[in-house]
């Protein structure tokens, strides 16, 4: 299978829609127009694109905190996404949900997630409803560095493997799980973790769209397949803070600006698909202006949306209650 | 009516649910037993027997056993039933929830709410609780309080065999994550029990006994030992009327607040730790919404603030008796104005 | 006396104890931080920077960061505790114990007990509550009741800068398992504090303020509403006692009890969901102890059985506030005879 | 390091006192003079034994379900531990913990668990306070091939291994979790896993006293010798059900008397020592005779004994607290 010049456009878009929705969010909260935690993607983009590019509504993703990314990469709204960010009534949550529990099942978005290692679990149980109802899906955990240290996230590998489960585990490596380097808190390795537990497994530059969306096919088509889990370790970089707010100390002066300057993934992308010819500078130039724009709208139309109010407090806790 | 055990009982509603609706589809450890394992398959039916006979009805496919993993299998089971399934999975004891409590507490439960209405998740979670089984602080609490604390749960406590196949039948029905407890110890209690099946509403009491002196609230097993004791009392000519709130969650305010007035003398029962439990509960709700009609304070008997022991002869001191049902009564009669 | 914040007082506490005796370790995620990382060392002292300069002083070997493994980290406190440590474990969110909760509910707090009396488990453990923080339904949770609930713990609810060094030094120097529930929104609010190390004891409530009219018990940060509602109402001539148990276990009933029969107008505040919460423990208490005393029915107020909401403008709206406190207060002075 | 001829009396006379004492409580529970659940450790004896032989009280240990054999090997005293499982007033915990919950903390025993997985992480507690006192001890855990599965076990593998902790962890594995084959709940293998985390691994033999004692020997040096945690998977049977009521009808037909027949341990030990002439067949059978006079005695002691009461029943849930 190989990826034709209308899915590059749509992965370029989604890329850079998830870095200006990322970078926008930064500057309001810098601005103090965010309130809560807010953990950004930015950097991260081409592993939530370029595994996603694979799946469609039937799939399904269990997401982290860091979830943003993610849920553009699955299609949610952005506009819808934005709002929910400012705790807003037409939020993708009713603004119940904020940052941190941005869901869309009807789009297989099953949730950021604020438990470590939440995830993992839940995706077994959409991969058994997929396999249980034939419908063909897959279902995807993605985990952190840290996450892949939490029980659950064992746990999961585990059963997954033992029913045979249409399940891939994505350890998004960004090298540090809050003020923690993965070198102190990962025994071991990822890969040899997996095989431990008898799942094929394999290591992924994530700054290079290609290189995941290839890795991503294999690992998906197993799945498909009725072949079982296997795992990818995506090694990748975050720009901002583990949240907003955090003044990243621990990373080593320049750390950051070295990744953006040499190995960012929207400019890995933009450079490989002109020299391959592709697509050219003016589609791509194109593509960046559309996406700001988009960005724009979201962010008028969350600072414009109305607030939920008393009526919403206490909906939405069961489908129905006898209080 | 046939006579079936509360055992009985909980295996026909599954086996009944699984037949009406493909969707329903059980899990857990050893729920069929033999997995892998060269000699018989469907070995066990979960360690006390409850699901035996279901695996050979409807295959591996529907009846799933699992790695001793709760919080995987579990969370499993909310991510299924978020995604179509119905699924009841088996948490062997209650006292194991706390290697797996975030995937109910957290996820299950938080779904709806944190994502706007948006998510339905028809999950029950099957477990054992209670004292009485010899088996000791960790296979002997009870802790539906702990449940009944979270909003987004519903819990089912049923009494008895009856209650345990219309209560079961419902929460399988039920679009919310519900935690169903079956005491370990009525297992082999039977009642009459209708072969077809029936659906019991959560948040309706049932009234047990009717009388005019003591009202008493009690709570899974407990109601046997209150309409025990309140039978004995009879003979004396102390009437009681006797209340089964049958769920914790949704909890029957009306039944329980009318019948407190009724009698102004109530006694509640919960077999459980006395701090933050179903009695403080009851007990709380009865005197902020009944106090004018009460002519004497709240009685409480609940088990003690320990652990549960394993010698027999401590144990049997443990778990509240009738004898102590009928004590408080006799002295609640005699109270107040 | 210096003025100190929540957040320095209790950095003060275990800097105080560590320094004191050698036993005391505390671990925890990133409660240094920048751990094997290439920039600077204690670059967090927790996110919220409360053990900030504590791993500078006293070393990796006593301040350890851990991976996020909840379960393991608070099971090797359990373990080092009955083994002659005295640690201090952070669980960062009380909203987590849903993956370590075994560790603590069973082990933890049962060894003494299973063990016929000879374990001694010195373990704290620190965690950050409630609601407030825009930190949504996943990290803004109260949970104390469910520890409550569990015989083996103790549970302190420290209401300010003052009570949170006191309580924390009583806690590590406490033998058996200790949760030690720290309000997130009120880390910058400062009171005077005394330099010296204090120790308030375990059980022991204290009166914050006196009144005729009546009693409100509070927990944790509702201790400051209360009071801030009874300021505002003397100044209309209704005077409050305002009482904070300071640990929900044990409890303080005797204060509870006196201060609730001096006035007979009691309002129980709990900032938890309203289920078998400390407000319905500690209403039940007094119904069933001090009814002649009660001149109306208690009055409970407490957060909604919802989960916390993320929306500012939803979540101003979920905890109960000064006015609500006030108007109840109102009310309650005008019932009854 | 060599096995004395004393110390293979002492191992001889600790694998029979166990086998002993489970026979005795098999006989006792069918009778119905037994309450609660018991699980027995009958045909796993070299392998507590085995390992420890080369611990002191210095050590710790922490057990599972089935703990009785652990807590022999690692010095509890038989009687206090029949008095227990009787529920009588002497038992080693009073009456108050029962079969599953059998301790002795003076004695570096940590108690049997009655929750899967529930004992590594209190290892890694004692290998934490071993280390920072600088005592010189060790902490091992034992955990069977159904807790090899539970995350507690798996994050303590990672924590051991990031703290570098002075820990062994010993995956029991009798081939079945209640009536659940390893072969189906198990993927992967247990060395693979332990491997995944950096931690050295080997697979024993749990039939044969001398390659536990051997393979344990390296495993405990290198923890002591600040060399980090490592696993040992040990194979091996039990010879009775999962818990005593059990009927094992998921076992296949002989499957344990062939065992019983051709690789008993004890008889494995007696074989071997009498071949090499280390003791000869008078001292086997003395210590054979000791040993079942020994347990008598214990039953007896269990049977005779009074009960706790009343007073006995809240004592013991705090050291101090104010009711
Ligand atoms: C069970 C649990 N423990 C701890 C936390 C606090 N926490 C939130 S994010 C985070 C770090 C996660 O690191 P990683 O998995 O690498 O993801 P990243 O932030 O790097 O994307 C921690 C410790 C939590 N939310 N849940
Ligand atoms: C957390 C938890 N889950 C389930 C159980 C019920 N249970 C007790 S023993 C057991 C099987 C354990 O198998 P394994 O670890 O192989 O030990 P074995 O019994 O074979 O010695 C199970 C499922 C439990 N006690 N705790
Ligand atoms: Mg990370
Ligand atoms: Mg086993």
């Amino acid at each position: 299978m190989q990826l034709s010049r209308d899915d590059l456009r749509a992965a370029y878009q989604r890329m850079c829609v998830i870095r200006n929705f990322e970078d926008t969010l930064h500057e309001e909260f810098s601005a103090g127009n965010i309130p809560g935690f807010v953990h950004l993607y930015a950097g991260e983009e081409a592993s939530g694109v370029g595994i996603c590019m694979h799946l469609d509504d039937r799939d399904a993703i269990a997401s982290t905190h860091r979830g943003h990314g993610h849920c553009i990469a699955k299609g949610c709204d952005p506009k819808a996404m934005m709002l929910e960010i400012y705790g807003k009534k037409d939020g993708l949550c009713g603004g119940k949900g904020g940052s941190m529990h941005i869901a869309d099942l009807a789009k297989g978005m099953m949730g950021a997630n604020g438990i470590v290692g939440g995830g993992p679990p839940l995706i077994c149980g959409a991969a058994l409803s997929a396999k249980y109802l034939k419908t063909g899906g897959v279902a995807i955990a993605f985990v952190g560095d840290g996450a892949s240290n939490q029980g659950t996230t064992f746990e999961s590998y585990n059963l997954a493997k033992v029913w045979n489960l249409p399940a891939v585990f994505v350890v998004e490596d960004n090298g540090y799980a809050e003020a923690t380097s993965s070198s102190y808190s990962v025994a071991g390795s990822q890969v040899e973790r997996a095989k431990g537990f008898g799942m094929p497994a394999q290591e992924v530059d994530g700054h290079d769209f290609f290189a995941v969306w290839e890795a991503a096919r294999q690992a998906i088509d197993r799945a498909r397949a009725g072949e079982g889990p296997s795992l990818l370790h995506v090694k990748l970089n975050r720009y901002y803070g583990h949240f907003e707010g955090d003044a990243v100390t621990y990373k080593a002066p320049g750390e950051v600006d070295k990744v953006r300057a040499e190995r960012d993934a929207l400019k890995v992308f933009r450079e490989r698909v002109m020299e391959t010819k592709l697509l050219d500078a003016g589609e791509l130039d194109a593509i960046e202006k559309e996406s700001q724009a988009l960005i724009d709208d979201c962010l008028a139309a969350a600072k414009a949306g109305e607030m939920p109010g008393e009526a919403d407090l206490l909906t939405d806790v069961y489908v129905d209650y006898k209080f | 009516m046939p006579m079936k055990s509360y055992r009985q009982a909980i295996n026909e509603a599954l086996r009944q649910e699984m037949e009406r609706d493909e969707r329903v589809i059980i899990m857990g450890e050893d729920i069929a037993g033999g997995a892998g394992a060269p000699g018989e398959d469907d070995a066990w039916g979960g360690p006390l027997g409850i699901t035996k006979g279901l695996m050979p009805q409807f295959g591996r496919e529907r009846v799933l056993d699992t790695p001793i993993t709760e919080s995987a299998f579990i969370g499993c089971a909310a991510g299924a039933a978020a995604t179509g399934l119905r699924p009841v999975a088996e948490l062997m004891f209650v006292d194991f929830m706390g290697v797996c409590f975030d995937q109910i507490f957290n996820q299950a439960a938080k779904f709806r709410y944190m994502f706007g209405g948006k998510a339905v998740t028809p999950m029950v979670v099957r477990t054992m609780y209670g004292a009485g089984f010899r088996a000791a602080s960790q296979h002997s609490q009870c802790l539906y309080s702990l449940f009944t604390h979270i909003p987004g749960l519903k819990v089912a406590v049923p009494s008895n065999a009856y209650e345990a196949k219309g209560l079961l039948i419902q929460s399988i029905r039920d679009d919310d994550p519900v935690i169903f407890f079956e005491h370990k110890v009525m297992y082999d209690d039977e009642v009459d029990v209708p072969d077809e099946p029936y659906a019991i509403p959560f948040g309706e009491a049932n009234v047990t006994r009717e009388g005019d002196d003591v009202t008493m609230i009690a709570f899974g097993r407990m109601v046997n030992f209150a309409n025990e004791a309140a039978d004995n009392l009879s003979k004396s000519g102390v009437t009681c009327t006797v209340v089964d709130p049958r769920t914790t969650s949704p909890l029957d305010k009306e039944t329980i607040l009318e019948t407190a007035a009724e009698t102004g003398r109530v006694i509640v029962i919960d077999e459980a730790h006395p701090r933050c439990n179903m009695a403080t509960d009851v007990t709380a709700l009865i005197c902020e919404h009944a106090f004018s009609d009460l002519k004497a304070p709240v009685k409480q008997i609940t088990g003690p603030h320990a652990p549960v022991p394993f010698s027999p002869a401590l144990e049997d001191l443990y778990v509240p008796s009738v004898a102590r049902i009928e004590a408080a009564a006799r002295e609640l009669v005699g109270k107040g104005h």
